[in-house]
């Protein structure tokens, strides 16, 4: 019984605990880049969902295998391999997101968010706990993007999802879609994460 | 003339940590103190430089050339980590005082998601050899610019009264915010 | 000692090897729709800006160790019914790409779509809704195509910029010019109808 | 001690803020100066330019104005509320944020994009940092280039001033501003019409005159280093002079630099802003030739017409780094060796 509840417990803390962005200041390149749009966001972190997944499991399996000394560059390389997967089969399958994504899906290869799970969780845990961990994380970075384009889009464009929202009367607030835009919303965002849970984020890149 | 416009292009105009987003997390995580901030941006600089100079032959004469690139990613990556390995320990070696100003910040380097943008957007760009230099040249200056800037900021900051939700993590990334919307001015400067 | 690193040698280079494997099943699956998905899209960019063409063929060239490249655009008959090449340069935030289509005539734009822009949303970027890019339908590029700002255009060689957006529509003009006249040089009317 | 604060404004007030304010500024105070009177005359000195701005654009720039101010007062009041800080919105400082935003906006500007930036120059430029006297960037300033990126069609929808729409026949007209003419159809306009302020423009950045007026009762009254400002205009006026003697026939003249845009308004009311400019007189020297240079450089080059906001925002970002490098006795103290 202990078990499942460990289980649950590594699954949730990546939605609020531990969620990527907002707490732990990981994988803030994306976050920023490509949240101008709901969709961008969701298709994003499903690609670094799948990563995480992948190399988790893969770390896992291998953390007895691999030594320490070479473990990094091991598991850089495992990386790098699914990030290149995920690449391709968004370029194959999915075009138009493939390109609007452009350069930020292979720079999923040095999303702190993957590396630092693989040190941190999978190469010390047994498969299951780190496939929640994975799916935790994932899902938690998922939804702090969705977030993110959700405001973005919404002040932006006056539309989510491509869906009008905010009728005529509404004239767009550009810089939302802009870098500036980007950088004061996700501040925003981290205060009041801050603000709810009572406690502050700390930049934690090692 | 090229080189130069390049060159301003990747300083200022599309800097990497205000408009791309590349570089953020010593941005935000190194910005704290103006000496750390300028030894991380020349740290960053000469690893950059490097870089273009690595990746550029790597990517066309071996992944091009033997058709496998499929494989850009992985030897990108592999590239930029034995590069930072050799940078350190070479450092090390001849100059312990320039180790001890940048060698903490070296390890950082590999996962500094700008040095990984770089190879990727010179090859997006066609850049050739010498063009690819001069941006890697160029994106290092202008990531120790807005590391500059923003450590003066912090440092100013600390006696300031912000509210304590916005402290720390927040508040540098609204002022990263401010930042951008200032360097919008430069939008334009260079058309073809 | 030396078992360890020939350990970690090992292990890198079956990890190194398995993965470059998997990579390169992966692409053998994943390159041919790759390819295709590109293609699909040069040939749909193609025939917006040559509506009558049905088909293309390529012709390239080298000039000043630069290659150029035309699409001929062909109708269901195999004739000629004008000529398609990319413009590409600076804008306001990047690099502004455009699909430019040619009359055999050399004389009127049959048409141009934008490809890839990077400038300000609801601004810069209107350049690619039809409004503006109809414009250059028809445009003669004789002697060169000039835009104006605020009124309606006059001549038979200018389009009206976007107010509020005169770099962009500048620099859509610009690169339009450019190319035109680097395909003029490089691929003369004789030898294309040829 | 607190609620008498709230109850009499005109008492000096004993928050930090304004400590470090009036150290941070020029010594040509009198000890008896507080924030409230220098605010005062500061607003006073804008008087010549509201005035002209609605002289020239009618009614309208009036309600501008009012409803930025409004603005301003009311952000600062919700947010010192919400954080239980005394209230300060009668120092002045909110009112010539306000008013100094809405100078800078086109006439036809709509009301709520007024109120949108007044709120963010003041909700996120000023007090987020713990309000006066900690600001990084000046609030007007930022508030605008927000309202830039919000806005940007809006923002650079001109109209004419009233004397030449009436005589077009018109209501109101769109225009081009005189460095939009220069730049995007070489066309120059007289310096006369840019000396009293006879075009196109934001509101209160179109008549020199009345800008220099202000400013110059800003000197007299001894709040302002004459430095700044001078040394804006002049940097501008040189290395404008250089391009134009490059090419007299496609660069303006220095003087249509200094005159046209915002380089009136920005040098006497933006660049003197005592908590955003450095305090030691090399940071200044620097300050001002480096965001001259700027300014020419964006105006002449860049996407936009005018660079003078731009200019000074930016040096604002180098402020700290200024003061902390350019004070002679403290140099090199920072340098610790490990």
């Amino acid at each position: 019984m202990a078990d499942k509840q460990n289980l649950w417990h590594e699954f949730k803390k990546g939605l609020w605990q531990d969620i990527p962005p907002f707490r732990l200041v990981l994988g803030t390149c994306p976050t920023l880049a490509v949240t101008n749009s709901v969709i961008n966001g969701v298709a994003m972190g499903l690609a670094t969902l799948f990563v995480l997944l992948t190399s988790n499991i893969t770390v896992s399996l291998l953390r007895k295998i691999v030594p320490g000394q070479v473990r990094i560059a091991a598991y850089v390389v495992i990386i790098a391999l699914y990030v290149t997967v995920a690449d391709m089969f968004l370029a194959a399958m999915f075009p138009p997101i493939s390109k609007a994504l452009g350069p930020y899906v292979p720079l999923i290869v040095v999303n702190c968010i993957i590396l630092g799970r693989a040190e941190a969780f999978a190469q010390k845990n047994p498969l299951m706990p780190s496939i929640m961990d994975a799916l935790g994380m994932g899902i938690g970075f998922t939804m702090s993007l969705a977030v993110m384009g959700v405001i973005r889009e919404l002040f932006g464009f006056g539309s989510i999802m491509d869906i009008k929202l905010l009728g005529d009367w509404f004239e767009p607030w550009i810089v939302m879609i802009l870098p500036g835009g980007a950088f004061i919303v996700f501040g925003f965002l981290v205060a009041l994460v801050n603000y709810l849970s009572r406690k502050k984020a700390e930049t934690i890149c090692h | 003339m090229k080189l130069i416009l390049i060159f301003i292009s990747a300083s200022l105009i599309n800097n990497f940590v205000l408009t791309y987003f590349l570089g953020i997390c010593p941005f935000l995580g190194v910005s704290n103190k103006t000496e750390n901030a300028l030894n991380m941006g020349l740290a960053t600089t000469f690893v950059m430089t490097l870089t273009a100079a690595v990746t550029w032959p790597i990517y066309t004469y071996i992944l091009v050339k033997f058709n496998v690139p499929f494989l850009e990613y992985v030897a990108f990556i592999i590239a930029i980590a034995a590069l930072v390995q050799l940078v350190e320990m070479y450092i090390r070696k001849s100059s312990p005082a320039i180790y001890r100003a940048m060698g903490i910040y070296l390890p950082l380097i590999t996962t500094n998601c700008a040095v990984l943008g770089l190879a990727l957007f010179m090859v997006l760009r066609d850049y050739n050899y010498i063009e690819s230099i001069i941006f890697g040249f160029g994106t290092g200056a202008g990531f120790t610019l807005a590391m500059l800037m923003m450590s003066g900021i912090r440092e100013e900051l600390e006696f300031a009264d912000v509210p304590p939700m916005f402290q720390g993590v927040s508040i540098t990334l609204i002022i990263a915010g401010m930042m951008a919307l200032a360097f919008m001015g430069f939008a334009g400067l260079i058309r073809g | 000692m030396n078992n360890v690193v020939t350990k970690m040698l090992l292990v890198l280079t079956v990890i190194g090897a398995v993965s470059g494997g998997i990579l390169a099943g992966v692409f053998h699956v994943a390159d041919p729709l790759i390819q295709a998905n590109r293609e699909k899209e040069l040939k749909e960019a193609i025939f917006v800006v040559l509506p009558e063409a049905k088909d293309y063929k390529v012709m390239e060239k080298e000039v000043d160790k630069e290659k150029l490249a035309i699409y001929k655009g062909i109708d269901a008959e195999e004739k000629l019914v004008g000529i398609a090449f990319i413009a590409d340069g600076g804008g306001f935030q990047g690099n502004i790409r455009i699909m430019v289509g040619l009359g055999i005539d050399y004389l009127k734009l049959k048409g141009i779509k934008i490809l890839e822009q990077n400038e300000t949303p609801g601004l810069g970027n209107r350049i690619k809704e039809p409004a503006f890019e109809g414009q250059f339908k028809g445009l003669e590029i004789k002697p060169k195509v000039e835009y104006i700002k605020y009124r309606k255009p006059e001549k038979p060689n200018q389009i009206q910029a976007i107010t509020g957006a005169t770099i962009s529509s500048d620099a859509v003009v610009k690169n339009v010019n450019n190319a035109v006249s680097r395909v003029l040089k490089a691929f003369p009317q004789e030898e294309v109808l040829k | 001690m607190e609620e008498k604060i709230q109850d009499k404004p005109h008492e000096k007030p004993k928050e930090p803020p304004i400590e470090r304010l009036i150290v941070s500024s020029s010594p040509h105070f009198l000890r008896d100066e507080n924030i409230h009177k220098i605010m005062h005359t500061v607003v006073l000195a804008l008087l010549p330019a509201m005035a002209a701005s609605v002289y020239f654009f009618g009614l309208r720039a009036a309600g501008l104005i009012i409803i930025s101010v409004a603005a301003c007062m009311l952000t600062e009041y919700a947010v010192q509320k919400l954080r239980k800080k005394p209230i300060t919105i009668w120092d002045g400082s909110a009112i010539i944020t306000g008013i100094l935003l809405a100078l800078t906006l086109p006439p036809s500007f709509p009301y709520y994009g007024a109120v949108l930036g007044s709120a963010f120059a003041v909700g996120v430029g000023k007090q987020l940092f713990g309000g006066l006297g900690y600001n990084i960037f000046n609030p007007a300033l930022l508030g605008r280039a927000f309202l830039q990126a919000t806005y940007p069609v809006l923002i650079t929808t001109w109209s004419e001033p009233l004397s030449k729409a009436a005589k077009a026949g018109v209501d109101a007209v769109t225009a081009a501003t005189p460095l939009a003419l220069m730049k995007f159809e070489g066309k120059m306009s007289s310096h006369l019409d840019l000396f009293f302020g006879n075009v196109a423009g934001s509101m209160g950045e179109t008549s020199a005159l009345a800008l220099l007026i202000g400013g110059l009762y800003l000197r007299y009254r001894g709040y302002i280093n004459w430095k700044l400002p001078l040394g804006y205009l002049a940097s501008m006026a040189l290395f404008g002079g250089i391009f134009w003697l490059i090419n007299p026939t496609k660069y303006p003249d220095p003087l249509f630099h200094i005159l046209a845009g915002g380089a009136m308004l920005g040098a006497w009311f933006m660049v003197t802003d005592m908590v955003t400019s450095p305090v030691t007189p090399l940071g200044q020297w620097i300050f001002v030739i480096c965001g001259g240079l700027l300014a020419v450089v964006i105006r002449l080059f860049g996407g936009l017409p005018e660079g003078v906001m731009y200019s000074i925002l930016l040096m604002n970002a180098f402020v700290p780094l200024l003061n902390k490098h350019t004070r002679p006795k403290f140099f090199g103290e920072g340098i610790k060796v490990e």
